[in-house]
């Protein structure tokens, strides 16, 4: 159970108007006119309580962590624990060390596949991916699979995005040793069913790593409820700072897993020459070098920040405005929808146009102010298997509303007189 | 009005309408070669024909942005009868001014591609620029070869 | 050569109230008295440039690196590279691919540890460290020769702290692979002769990886002069932020380096299941994951503001206090400086007392407002030789003055009228 | 004047002229056993001395900072003449208050040690106090299988 920061403002709906408000990068004289910031699913803008909670760090309270014994030291030891407790509830977790703070998502991915899978992985073993897999949740996989002469295996997609499990029967064969899966997928928006997965994953005793990259901005994650094994998420995609992410791993996992760096704070005593060093307890031996206070610090108030308005209630939010987007685009002549059938799940809807490329759609609308991304979405084995090389996508987040879809049909439309006449 | 910037009429042009476009494979070139960008899927394919020690022709094939295929059309155009020396010389060229290693030569470019010139600020679209002048340097170096 | 900032004031010497005035901790309400900060090598605080230029970053200025095709996210790839280069001219390297973000100093010693070294080091072939080592340029080092079966080596020290190198005779010797060495001690503060290490080492085909953690805040780097392979160093020792930092790797190098994560951005085309996949170009092959933008602006500022302040100046007004401070240290009953002879050559003073425990001096320092450190300093195998298990630690920074030493002497006797009564 | 906070008068007593502290090993313990705190390189050695189910007698040797040693000191006086149960039940509530497990519960410390309390304040230094008392549950338990 989390013991989430209770929503501030507890009407239905959100107030896209006044969330906004918050940010103070759509205030800026730097834009031109009204910035339509539709790349969420890349990165998102960050409030100013994320950013005063940096810049407070830095101007008033600053120090080493875990090793300075004056006040001030021990003051950003606290301030930085309190961070990882923060974040603890955030996730349902059942300790602060079942937490450990990473660079990113893709760094707490590679040290599971390094750290965790590599020493127990064998020649001929099975490791499971779905087909909508990020390069970041995919090619730690690829590579431990490599390195051990294991094979690494698609979960397929349905013709409407969804896994596809019943066409899956081996998924849970016994020489299946890991599943790495996405909650939510950066390119179609699907939402997978993490939680049935890694239930039945864990009766067969198959460790499974979420990674809720895109999730954990608009859905509420209870690991416990989830029961994954390992999950994790970059502060980046949910209003925090860049340069800090998490790794959550069961205690039992976490102390089975070998450090992917080692280095200061992270020992307990160092032998000399080829005398063994003894690594330190968890988290503290996954967090080799000077921890990110600040970093931290940016993260938990992004959580307390999301809280505040309320998962629910942002997740309503964005999924009626991306499947209004999704409407509206079907509409015009030209442009087709990924996937093929059903309407955004989340608040991500990717499209194509039948005679202009992506990156000039995506140029176009820039032009006009309206910020969408072309491209692969690091994620070509989907795109592979959609037959395409890029697709447009627009995501959205909280203080998007219908102005912005506006903004990007009117864009896509100017595009279309551009390539299209 | 908008997308002045980067789409110029004649870019433009060249997309909609480009010139030495084959839609099937290219035949009976002195040398073919393929530029691939993984990171956007723009493929494009260069076959050159030869008369002593100038290119006579230039044929290209594939898909890509429309800054892609603009710059091979005007690449077709523009080293149509230059000597094959030269024509390294401008592959070079090209590679230095969208490569953003010599910045000030820009205004250099023939006239045949100015309309490129534009992409300059937009280091994300360089390599579209660059895809078909660098299968067309790797077709020249595979035709010298043979 | 550096193309670094001109100083700002071309005096002589440093004015440590005027630049003291460019750190907003100093200035907070936070501290009942003066706070004297004697803790910088451990890590600094943060001038408003710095501050201010993360804040910007956020609040004007912020998308997803090398992927949008938006202005917002072409002027933000600028910026980040644009980081990059400044760093590139501060340390005199030949190109910017020359330079790889890391998380921290720790990290990029991780990866060529393992993404350089370790593809290549054989059973019997020895690694060469110093017995003055950081634990974060000796652990890694120590793990690949565990892993390969290789040996790890110490230049040991003579009785002032210098390396011993006529004592190693078989530094250069055929087995030898690698050589890690740090430039400046973080104990000691002895500055070990680098450059005279390095090019030797090169006339005998032996990479050398300089840890410039502690000297890049006082000493001016350049990497061609130097003639090190490898060079690391933490942007928060040198005023810049926390979670960002650097690896230096001469072209050839990196050339030949596997990346320690792979993931998003660091891939040109990837594979289905088992097909191969192909690595991006340097240096985005070293960035798997979102790239950490205001970071990489913040250690620019923070470069170009040691830059504008002059490091020669900044070295003799730290050498100069330094030694001042070991002097009147000296002086006191009880008191035994490291190592025993000589004075320090750089920032850092290092001391114990025959009657009281490091932690107990940091710990009365700490109640008066002066923050030193006491422990091991990740440095066990240093203090191991030295007979020791702790040592206090004093290190300077260019806005201190004698009043901070004055309270560092008050400290010090008091705790001597608590303990030793 | 300073220092009020973590060094009280008790504790610097307990420092300056710590009780049951043996120079050379301990000789003709039940039990003895070491603990080590490798960040500081603090080490203490606890030998305890039974009479029945009681602790009789316990006496420590090491080295350490003024907490660590006042520590032990307070250590030995604390448990001398406890049940071996009740010292066991002490040993886990002393971690549990300084290892910021049950944080409301240091009130109820026993008297002798109410001068440790003060450290509750000072994360960094918490291992400081509970080595010794870490090392007396590892005899307890040594005795008792032997
Ligand atoms: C000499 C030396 N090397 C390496 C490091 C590691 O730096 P970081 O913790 O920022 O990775 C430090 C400081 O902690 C150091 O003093
Ligand atoms: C689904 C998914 N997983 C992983 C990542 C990697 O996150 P990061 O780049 O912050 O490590 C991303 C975003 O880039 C993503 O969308």
């Amino acid at each position: 159970m989390s013991l989430a920061v209770q929503p501030i403002d507890d009407s239905e709906t959100i107030n896209p108007e006044a969330v906004r408000r918050d940010f103070p990068i759509f205030s800026g004289s730097t834009q031109p006119r009204r910035f339509h910031y539709l790349d969420h699913a890349a990165t998102t803008p960050k409030p100013s309580a994320v950013i005063n909670s940096i810049s407070d760090c830095y101007a008033q309270c600053y120090a080493p962590i875990h090793r300075g014994l004056y006040p001030m030291a021990e003051q950003a030891t606290s301030n930085y624990e309190h961070a990882r407790r923060t974040l603890q509830h955030f996730i349902g977790a059942a300790s602060p060390d079942e937490l450990v703070f990473t660079r990113s998502a893709t760094e707490a991915i590679n040290m599971v596949a390094s750290g965790w899978l590599k020493p127990r992985l064998e020649r001929g073993d099975v490791v499971w991916v779905s087909r909508m897999e990020h390069h970041s949740n995919y090619l730690p996989w690829q590579l431990v699979c490599q390195e051990q002469q294991a094979q690494l295996r698609f979960i397929e997609l349905t013709e409407d995005g969804q896994l596809d499990l019943d066409g899956t029967p081996e998924l849970f064969a016994e020489r299946t040793k890991f599943i790495a899966i996405t909650h939510v997928s950066n390119v179609l928006g699907t939402e997978n069913p993490v939680a049935t997965l890694c239930t039945t994953a864990r009766e067969y005793g198959i460790p499974v790593l979420v990674d809720a990259a895109q999730s954990v901005s608009h859905i509420e994650l209870d690991v416990a409820e989830m029961c994954c094994d390992f999950l994790a998420f970059s502060a980046h995609k949910m209003f925090g700072p860049t340069g800090i992410g998490l790794l959550y791993g069961r205690q039992e996992r976490l102390a089975e897993m070998a450090p992917l760096q080692v280095g200061g704070g992270m020992v307990d005593s160092v032998g000399d020459g080829m005398e063994e060093s003894r690594w330190a307890a968890i988290p503290a031996r996954f967090e080799a070098g000077s921890p990110d206070m600040p970093g931290a610090v940016g993260f938990a108030a992004a959580a307390d920040y999301l809280s505040s308005l309320g998962h629910e209630r942002v997740h309503r939010h964005i999924v009626s405005l991306t499947r209004l987007a999704a409407q509206r685009l079907m509409r015009i002549d030209g442009i087709r929808l990924l996937p093929h059938a059903g309407l955004p799940a989340s608040g991500i809807v990717s499209f194509t146009h039948h005679n202009m490329h992506p990156h000039d759609m995506a140029q176009i609308a820039g032009e006009a102010g309206v910020a969408i991304r072309a491209g692969h979405h690091c994620a070509q084995p989907l795109l592979r298997r959609l037959g395409l090389t890029a697709t447009a996508r627009a995501s959205f987040s909280v203080y998007n509303d219908e102005s912005d879809i506006d903004a990007l049909i009117d864009a896509i439309i100017s595009a279309q007189r551009v390539f299209c006449e | 009005m908008i997308a002045q910037d980067l789409y110029k009429e004649t870019l433009l042009e060249h997309y909609r309408h480009p010139k030495n476009r084959c839609d099937g494979p290219i035949q009976d070139a002195d040398a073919v070669e393929r530029g691939a960008n993984p990171r956007c899927g723009d493929e494009i394919e260069i076959g050159i024909f030869l008369q002593d020690e100038n290119i006579r022709h230039v044929q290209f094939r594939g898909r890509g942005c429309a800054i892609c295929i603009a710059s091979a059309s005007m690449l077709t155009e523009a080293v149509a009868g230059l000597s094959v020396a030269g024509t390294r010389i401008l592959c070079e060229q090209m590679h230095d001014w969208f490569g953003d290693i010599e910045p000030a030569a820009g205004a250099l470019l023939p006239n045949g591609l100015q309309a490129l010139a534009a992409v300059r600020q937009h280091p994300a679209r360089q390599k579209c620029v660059l895809l078909s002048w660098e299968a067309l340097a790797d077709a020249i170096d595979k035709a010298g070869r043979e």
